[in-house]
């Protein structure tokens, strides 16, 4: 720092995150790959939030837990990032660049440092409660983790349970501990830190349907909750995945889902909508189904509200291939079958008439509220709060708050689903980085190796330690027996037991011995590589020995957990696994992981508001950005927006942000400019261009690439477009209104998904309902007298868009449902134009004049197909680019280094674009900020010897990594390389190799197991 | 959840179903194993695109090659499932060690113990 | 202590006896119910569907005469003149105009700061206090009652406070605990008998009440228990007649709670005038293991 | 069904909703059509076609002759569960309250006439003598309901109508459930002036 550093503003690089959900997880992982400390603070024992009790999760069907359980491991592991867990923030003082937070943790009851997370503890203790994490549908105990793969494992003890809290006696826990954790004096703690920002993602709360007791849940057993009904489905959860009523566990068939529960209720529960439901029971229908084919779902909505990128596609493959039956009619009351427990729901259908149907199970999608303390917790941020208690946040920035330097991200700024939560969670990195971007890398612990030793020369030393894990694995498995074997097993030097392992104590002996014993491989026999490698191979590494010399046997979960009841065989079975590891190490030779240079440049496709958005979020961090734009100017389709819903105006937004790109030092626009080369890999690209109108060629060395090619407005030829005058787009209208009023309007008809949600395009549009919403407004603040009427097939003004619905009908507005094979008959004769349509209420055909048919024209995706063909990245039917991981990666391409953002990935908001892009600025400061990128070493290898140029990794490998070089052999680009092994199995020539898993670390294995077999 | 399953059953880490060759198949069942079955994730859920399909193919080409040498192809198995799902692991690892238990030990032992 | 106490209409014709049951209960339990002087008709039901400021003048002359004379609580038996009741009172505090316009034409002046309570509340708050669980003798095993609130009790025409839960109330079920009785839990709680359309509009009533029947009887309930004098004469007088309609055996005797509340108090049936239900109780009640 | 073509003319719609929201106190215009009004309204089943929704429907599209004469507006027992349960607190037995007020007030021929003497001879009973006399009001409700008949002759239904009461009337004699006592109440002009105040100041309105 400089010599006036006293009087300049501090700026520290720290962020506090507040929330421990998949949003708040992808903001800490953005920021602490980006050279910035992260501290996370999160109220309950683990992080995971509520994406850890999902079972699978739409549109894709993942499994919720596979997806989200390696990004905890990345959380947990990551050197920057501190978690703190049963931690609430109690003050905050101090401004953006420098807070001071004070942190209090509650009382755990459990030395995190000696907690191994064994569960011995868990397993005896007699007080068994009610889970909160399995919804009341299964016990956990007095002392317990969230769940089993909770992070960290450190058990808690709930006081309010505890036998020996609330009666003086019991202690069984500490009794069992081998690690003497328990810690009855336990007061809590509380501290301060300082940080330059924070980010608050707390989440939401679920509604409770309890409160509103005609839905019969709390009272009829087989009346369950939606987040219930994900356990119920849950392989992990409390029936093992098979789908039973809670009553009486019968296996049901008629399964009812009754939506918007507690949301779009001003009258009883909450007003806007929760967003995810409509889809969550969609899934969940599919799912049961799926689970048991004899179910038999039906579900009970008002719209569905299948508003994100190919949910529609979704819906509609439930409809008509798993035959999910969608029944618009809410349900008044569920009346209990006497003698049954079957439920009664009544029902008015699409003709009016009432039916009464019996269901075995009825399922309440109930939506998201605010949490009980949200004012207070706001006051502790001082961030202002809306009307219904979401963070007050600026239309043309989501994550920001009224407070400078406090940002939100994740269903607590408004409801949402995952991807959006995760791409919200790198869009508040984003806008932390541009703040702190001079402090990045002050606060940061950088890893400090001693030299590698070289063992080229060394005879093969193996260590082995056999783990107790407490008394996981030693209550069956004979750990005492397999360390003596293990002694006698080839190359082994040492061997030996631990208490557990992974403890910190274990963990600096283990280093010991190696020295001690000049040990250069090391085999762990314990618990899951998954979770546990990272650590070991680290030990290895401050010893100076190359860490992929190194070899787990899961005897934990493969023997002692999963034969517990046959302890000789379990003995016998790690004694293998052991001989296995050890035949392994053996074979294993050291690996280095390369290091490329970045190059901290970004090259941004489109000069769009996001593209503007994405040049600015990095170019205000320091790096140097070119902004390519095909047309003469900036702006893309917003500039023919006047304003957005809220009222924020888009015109001088837009304009501003003009100025701001064509006046940075660090962007350099270039218009009328085509994409004509590409090539390179992340880090490393070049990008060759035609710039105009001169068309002279450049050619642009970047790091990365940001894609924000946006879409356009379709042109309909539907319902007289472009026949009659009269007949214009939404996008039109707004412009009809802004040059001529609405004095003329006497009566004015929308129509709704024209161009979307057919057979050519089958997606929502996602932006024209509240489009039409947003323009019959805006007539109705010109000239109240107009009659307008809407024609839609789902109304979808999702989140807290549902209050601008309200509002619309409340002036009168009038809205009929069609069917998209029953649309609306519009006629022009005699100088009327005449729309009919049906009404579904009444069942009445009806006729109206309009002045106006505005037609909701949908989004197309902008031609793409040379851009795409020539970067070599994949796009949906429709045009739209398709990102790496439609859950966990929404922003980035399959190929590494570059990404998308706006309306290129999918329909969308102005603010969402933004959003989208400030995300995509995270994701490529993840590289620019860095020197040089370490890549893996396990890739695979050619050997240039045996190939024979037969091409067929070229064509197996899912990534179109290997390329037939200049001397006609194949050639794997490690950089690009994902180290999948494809290659490597189908080449017939065997000149493939992959690191690490070489074909004779793999079949020495074989051998070792089937030793003396035949 | 700790489910119980046949402690013959051993397992061998790959980094995915793609990677798994023929000859390690064939190299089991000429080292003497009874039995060889792939697990990998959910059609459609690979990590890595496809290499799950990759290895049905594999298994495929196993199992011709084993009935061809007598062995017998339904000696190999591929499966697919989603790893959060126990219960199915469980299962088909039960479903697996009894169709080899029903086809007796690996006939290469069997000739081996005769000609011993 | 003392309680305004404004009877209805019913209490003082059809349904005396509920009149005779609530003064013995209320004499044992120490509170002093003072009728409300020269109390009118509240309108029921019928004053939303003739006239507006009727439905709410009406209610509003007994608010004040209670006020005017310095109670600050009124316990109302009938739901239908305790909603009545109630909302007026709310509509007033929301319109001050109107009610000085109101109050111009009144002896007693309405300030609308009394307490409106159903028997429900004012029976709950002593259960809360323990009252009950002293002056009852006998716990009353062997009955099997579902409890009907009707419509009235719990759903009012204006936003005003609900001291229950709306849909599945649940103050008789904590009574009936208290004296030994437990309530089966059922579909048709707080579903409407008819109400008046047993007079003006027969068929849909039985219909109606036939549904709230059968549900009883599936349950296996072998009594109705009720607060509400409509509910109880509708259930009870035409009783055999929606039965016979929709073929349903079975007979269930509609008490008031009062009834069993007395009983447990060791009042004999006949003081409380059990005789005087059409379907029969007090087989059922002489009957009861009097432990 | 046949499905004639109705023309929407704003016009007309906007007069009747208008009224009908000033005079119910019901903002009709929220609601979404998510009939839940339907599904839980008890005489749902009795009035045929129409339910809660559709009787809103009508008077939102200015169907003033179905909108006012319907089964619903007769059959509803204002229990208050449409209106409870309805996501935008729409009371629809508050709307059946002013449509049978509009019909009166447009002398239109009411589909149930025992309901409007009803409830017109119990309010008549109470102002008149500050209580209802059951009695009383039983009497004078039966000749109401039978004066079209007598008046046309038609004795049977007349006869049928005032047996069924006769034997409700002896039943509930014998349960000493009926009243002979009359009561009045001193105060009850206090009501009646109110009534007339009202009356005229609706009349200056
Ligand atoms: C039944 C159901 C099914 C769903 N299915 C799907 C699906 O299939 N696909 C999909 O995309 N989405 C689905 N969703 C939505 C999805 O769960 C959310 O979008 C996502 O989990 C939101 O993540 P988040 O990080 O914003 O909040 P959360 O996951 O709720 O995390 C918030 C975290 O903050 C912590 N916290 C709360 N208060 C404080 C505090 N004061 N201090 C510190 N920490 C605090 C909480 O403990 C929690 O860990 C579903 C939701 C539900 C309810
Ligand atoms: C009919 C309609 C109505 C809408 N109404 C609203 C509304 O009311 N409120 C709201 O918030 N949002 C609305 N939106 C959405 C809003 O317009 C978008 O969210 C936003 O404009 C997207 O910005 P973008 O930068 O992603 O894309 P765009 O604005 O489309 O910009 C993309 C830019 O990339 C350029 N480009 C394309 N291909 C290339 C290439 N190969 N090389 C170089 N440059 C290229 C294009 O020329 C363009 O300038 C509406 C959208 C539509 C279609
Ligand atoms: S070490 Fe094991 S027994 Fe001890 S507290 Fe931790 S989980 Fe429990
Ligand atoms: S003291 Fe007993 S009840 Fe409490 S956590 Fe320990 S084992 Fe459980
Ligand atoms: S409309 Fe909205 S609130 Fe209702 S179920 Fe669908 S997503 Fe949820
Ligand atoms: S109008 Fe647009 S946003 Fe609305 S449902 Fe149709 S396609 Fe979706
Ligand atoms: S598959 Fe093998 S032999 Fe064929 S080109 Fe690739 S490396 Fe060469
Ligand atoms: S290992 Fe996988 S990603 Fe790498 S080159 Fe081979 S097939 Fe491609
Ligand atoms: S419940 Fe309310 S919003 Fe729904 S249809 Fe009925 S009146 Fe309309
Ligand atoms: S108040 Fe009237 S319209 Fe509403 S549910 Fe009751 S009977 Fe039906």
């Amino acid at each position: 720092m400089t010599e006036n550093a006293s009087t300049k503003k501090i700026m520290r690089g720290a962020v506090m995150v507040v929330g421990g959900g998949i949003g708040a997880m992808q903001a800490c992982l953005d920021l602490a790959d980006s050279g910035f400390k992260v501290h996370m603070v999160q109220k309950d024992s683990s992080i995971g939030g509520t994406m850890v009790m999902l079972d699978k999760t739409f549109p894709t069907g993942d499994c919720s837990m596979c997806m989200i359980s390696p990004k905890m491991v990345d959380v947990g592991k990551h050197r920057n990032i501190d978690m703190h867990t049963l931690a609430e923030v109690v003050s905050v003082s101090g401004e953006p660049g420098d807070f001071t937070v004070k942190v209090r943790l509650k009382p755990r009851y459990v030395d995190p440092e000696k907690c191994t997370g064994c569960g011995t503890c868990e397993e005896k203790c007699p007080k068994k409660v009610d889970s909160e994490f399995e919804q009341g549908l299964s016990v956990r105990k007095a002392i317990f983790s969230l769940f089993p793969q909770a992070l960290p494992n450190t058990r808690a003890i709930d006081r309010q349970n505890c036998i020996y809290f609330q009666k003086g006696r019991c202690k069984v826990c500490e009794k069992v501990c081998k690690a003497d954790a328990i810690n009855w004096e336990d007061t809590g703690e509380e501290f301060e830190l300082n940080v330059g920002a924070i980010i608050l993602s707390p989440g939401l709360n679920r509604y409770d349907p309890e409160v509103r007791q005609e839905l019969g849940f709390g009272r009829w057993p087989n009346v369950v909750t939606s987040i219930q009904f994900e356990r119920i489905l849950s392989a992990s959860g409390p029936y093992q995945g098979t789908v039973m009523r809670p009553g009486d566990k019968k296996h049901p068939e008629k399964i009812a889902w009754i939506q918007c529960v507690g949301s779009r209720d001003s009258n009883n529960a909450n007003p806007w909508c929760s967003s995810v439901c409509c889809m969550y029971a969609t899934k969940q229908a599919v799912v049961a189904k799926e689970h048991d084919s004899s179910i038999d779902p039906t579900i009970f909505y008002m719209d569905i509200r299948a508003f994100g990128k190919d949910f529609d596609k979704y819906v509609n493959r439930a409809k008509d291939v798993h035959k999910i039956r969608y029944q618009r009619a809410m349900i008044s009351a569920v009346r209990e079958e006497p003698g049954t427990s079957n439920l009664i729901l009544r029902y008015a259908d699409e003709f009016g008439e009432l039916k009464d149907e019996i269901f075995d199970m009825v399922v309440l999608s109930i939506g998201f509220e605010p949490h009980a303390d949200a004012e207070e917790f706001a006051k502790i941020f001082g961030i202002a709060l809306n009307d219904h208690r979401f963070p007050a946040t600026p239309p043309f920035n989501p994550v920001e708050t009224t407070r400078p330097g406090v940002y939100v991200t994740g269903i607590y700024q408004g409801p949402k689903d995952i991807p959006e939560t995760v791409m919200q969670g790198s869009a508040v990195a984003g806008t932390t980085m541009a703040l702190l971007s001079e402090a990045r890398g002050t606060e940061v612990v950088v890893k400090e190796l001693p030299p590698q030793r070289e063992i080229a020369d060394e005879e093969i030393r193996i260590g082995v330690f056999v783990c107790h894990c407490g008394i996981n694995i030693a209550s069956v498995v004979d750990v005492a027996a397999v360390k003596e074997y293990a002694g006698t097993l080839p190359h082994v030097v040492y061997s030996g037991q631990n208490l557990f392992t992974c403890a910190q104590d274990s963990m600096n002996k283990i280093k010991d011995i190696i020295q001690e014993h000049g040990i250069n491989r090391l085999v762990v026999a314990a618990c899951s590589p998954k979770t546990h490698e990272p650590a070991f191979m680290d030990t290895m590494e401050s010893c100076g020995i190359n860490k992929y010399l190194f070899e787990m046997a899961n005897i934990r979960n493969q023997c002692s957990w999963t034969h517990s009841k046959e302890p000789d065989k379990a003995t016998e079975k790690s004694k293998e696994l052991v001989r296995m590891a050890v035949a392994r190490v053996a074979k294993l030779t050291p690996l280095q992981e390369k290091k490329i240079p970045v190059i901290q440049r970004a090259l941004v496709v489109g000069g769009g508001i996001a593209g503007i958005n994405a040049a600015l979020g990095l170019a205000d961090q320091g790096f140097e950005v070119i902004l390519l734009e095909k047309e003469e100017s900036l702006g893309g389709l917003a500039t023919r927006i006047n304003t957005t819903i809220e009222g924020a105006d888009v015109k001088s937004y837009v304009n501003d942000q003009i100025e701001k790109v064509t006046s940075h030092p660090n962007i350099q626009v270039l218009t009328q400019a085509l994409i004509v080369g590409f090539s390179g890999f992340k880090g490393n690209f070049t990008t060759e261009v035609l710039v105009g109108p001169g068309m002279y060629e450049r050619k642009i060395d970047h790091g990365v690439v940001i894609l924000a090619t946006g879409a356009t407005e379709y042109r309909p030829d539907e319902f007289l477009y472009g026949r009659d005058d009269r007949v214009m787009t939404q996008i039109e209208l707004s412009e009809h209104l802004q040059e001529k009023g609405a004095e003329s309007l006497n009566q004015v008809v929308m129509i709704q998904c024209v161009g979307s949600r057919n057979d050519e395009n089958p997606n929502c549009s996602r932006v024209c309902c509240q489009a039409a919403i947003k323009n019959a407004l805006k007539i109705k603040q010109m000239n109240p007298k107009t009659k307008i009427i809407i024609l839609y097939r789902d109304m979808r003004t999702y989140g807290l868009l549902e209050d601008y619905y309200a509002e619309a009908r409340n002036k009168g507005i009038l809205f009929f449902t069609y069917e998209l094979e029953n649309p609306p008959e519009v006629n022009s004769s005699e100088g009327d134009l005449t729309i009919t349509f049906k009404d579904r209420v009444l069942g009445r055909s009806l006729k109206a004049k309009a002045d106006v048919l505005a037609l909701s024209a949908g989004m197309v995706a902008e031609d793409t197909e040379e851009l795409s063909s020539i970067l070599k990245l994949a796009r949906t039917a429709e045009g739209f680019f398709m990102e790496a991981h439609v859950k966990l990666r929404p922003v980035d391409m399959a190929t590494e280094g570059i990404f998308v953002c706006g309306t290129a990935h999918s329909p969308k908001l102005i603010s969402e674009s933004i959003s989208q892009s400030l995300a995509a600025t995270a994701r490529a400061t993840t590289f620019l900020s860095q020197s040089h990128l370490t890549l893996s070493a396990v890739t695979a290898r050619v050997d240039p010897e045996k190939c024979a140029s037969c091409l067929i990794c070229v064509r197996s490998c899912p990534y179109e990594v290997p390329k037939i070089n200049a001397e006609g052999v194949s050639e794997i680009d490690e950089a690009l390389c994902h180290g999948c092994g494809v290659c490597a199995a189908e080449c017939p020539a065997k000149a493939i190799d992959l690191n690490w898993y070489e074909d004779d670390q793999i079949m020495c294995k074989v051998d070792a197991l089937l030793e003396g077999a035949l | 959840m700790r489910l119980q399953y046949p402690a013959n059953v051993k397992i061998i880490r790959l980094p995915c179903t793609g990677k798994i060759d023929l000859i390690h198949i064939l190299r089991a069942f000429e080292k003497g194993a009874d039995g060889v079955y792939v697990v990998g994730c959910l059609e459609g859920g690979c990590h890595y695109i496809g290499g799950n399909l990759r290895a049905r193919k594999r298994v495929e080409q196993a199992r011709k090659i084993l009935d061809l040498t007598g062995i017998g192809g339904e000696r190999v198995q591929m499966y697919n499932l989603s790893a959060s799902d126990g219960p199915l692991f469980v299962q088909y690892a039960i479903e697996m060690n009894e169709k080899i238990l029903e086809l007796g030990p690996n006939p290469i032992k069997l000739k081996k113990d005769a000609a011993a | 202590m003392e309680m305004a106490y404004y009877p209805g209409c019913t209490l003082h014709a059809s349904s005396s006896l509920y009149d005779v049951q609530i003064r013995l209960i209320f004499e044992k339990l120490g509170i002093n119910l003072k009728e409300i002087d020269d109390w009118n008709c509240c309108g029921a039901t019928s004053a939303g569907k003739v006239d507006d400021f009727l439905a709410v003048a009406m209610p509003a002359r007994n608010i004040g005469i209670a006020e005017a004379a310095g109670f600050s609580e009124v316990m109302i038996p009938c739901s239908s003149c305790y909603s009545r009741t109630l909302v007026a009172k709310h509509h007033l505090i929301d319109n001050p105009a109107l009610k000085e316009q109101i109050n111009e034409e009144l002896s007693g002046k309405i300030q609308g700061h009394i307490k409106v309570s159903s028997i429900l509340e004012v029976l709950l708050a002593r259960v809360a206090s323990g009252d009950i669980d002293e002056i009852t003798g006998k716990k009353l095993k062997g009955l099997k009652p579902v409890c009907y609130y009707g419509c009235l009790q719990t759903r009012f025409p204006y936003n005003v406070p609900v001291p229950d839960d709306v849909e599945n109330p649940q103050g008789m079920e904590t009574i009936l605990k208290v004296i030994g009785v437990k309530a089966l839990d059922w579909s048709y709680k707080t579903d409407c008998c008819g109400a008046s359309a047993s007079i003006n509009d027969e068929d849909t009533a039985m219909n109606l009440m036939a549904r709230i029947m059968k549900d009883a009887v599936a349950r296996g309930a072998n009594c109705m228990v009720v607060t509400c004098p409509m509910c109880q004469l509708n259930m009870d007088v035409y009783q055999d007649k929606f039965c016979e309609a929709h073929n349903i055996a079975e007979r269930l005797p509609v008490f008031f709670i009062t009834e069993l509340i007395g009983l447990a108090m060791d009042i004999s049936l006949s003081e409380l005038q059990v005789d005087r239900h059409f379907i029969d109780g007090v087989a059922l009640l002489k009957g009861l293991d009097p432990a | 069904m046949t499905v004639s073509v109705n023309e929407f003319i704003p016009e007309t719609a906007n007069t009747l909703i208008e009224e009908v929201m000033e005079r119910s106190g019901q903002n009709l215009l929220s609601c979404y059509q998510c009939r839940r009004c339907a599904a839980g309204c008890p005489v749902a089943e009795e009035t045929g076609y129409v339910t809660p929704d559709r009787l809103i429907r009508m008077i939102m599209l200015g169907d003033y002759e179905n909108a006012l004469n319907n089964p619903l507006v007769w059959k509803c027992v204002s229990c208050y569960t449409c209106g409870t349960r309805c996501p935008n607190g729409i009371h629809t037995a508050r709307i059946t309250e002013t449509m049978k007020k509009l019909a009166k007030e447009n002398h239109l021929q009411p589909e149930r006439l025992k309901v409007v003497n009803f409830h017109g001879t119990f309010i008549n009973s109470g102002i008149r003598w500050g209580r209802v006399n059951e009695m009383e009001f039983m009497g004078l409700y039966e000749l109401k309901n039978t004066f079209p008949d007598i008046n046309q002759f038609n004795f049977k239904p007349v006869i049928e109508e005032l047996k069924t009461q006769a034997r409700l009337a002896k039943a509930m004699l014998k349960k000493k459930r009926l009243h002979f006592g009359f009561e009045l109440v001193k105060g009850r002009r206090e009501i009646k002036k109110l009534y007339k105040k009202i009356k005229k100041l609706r009349k200056k309105l």
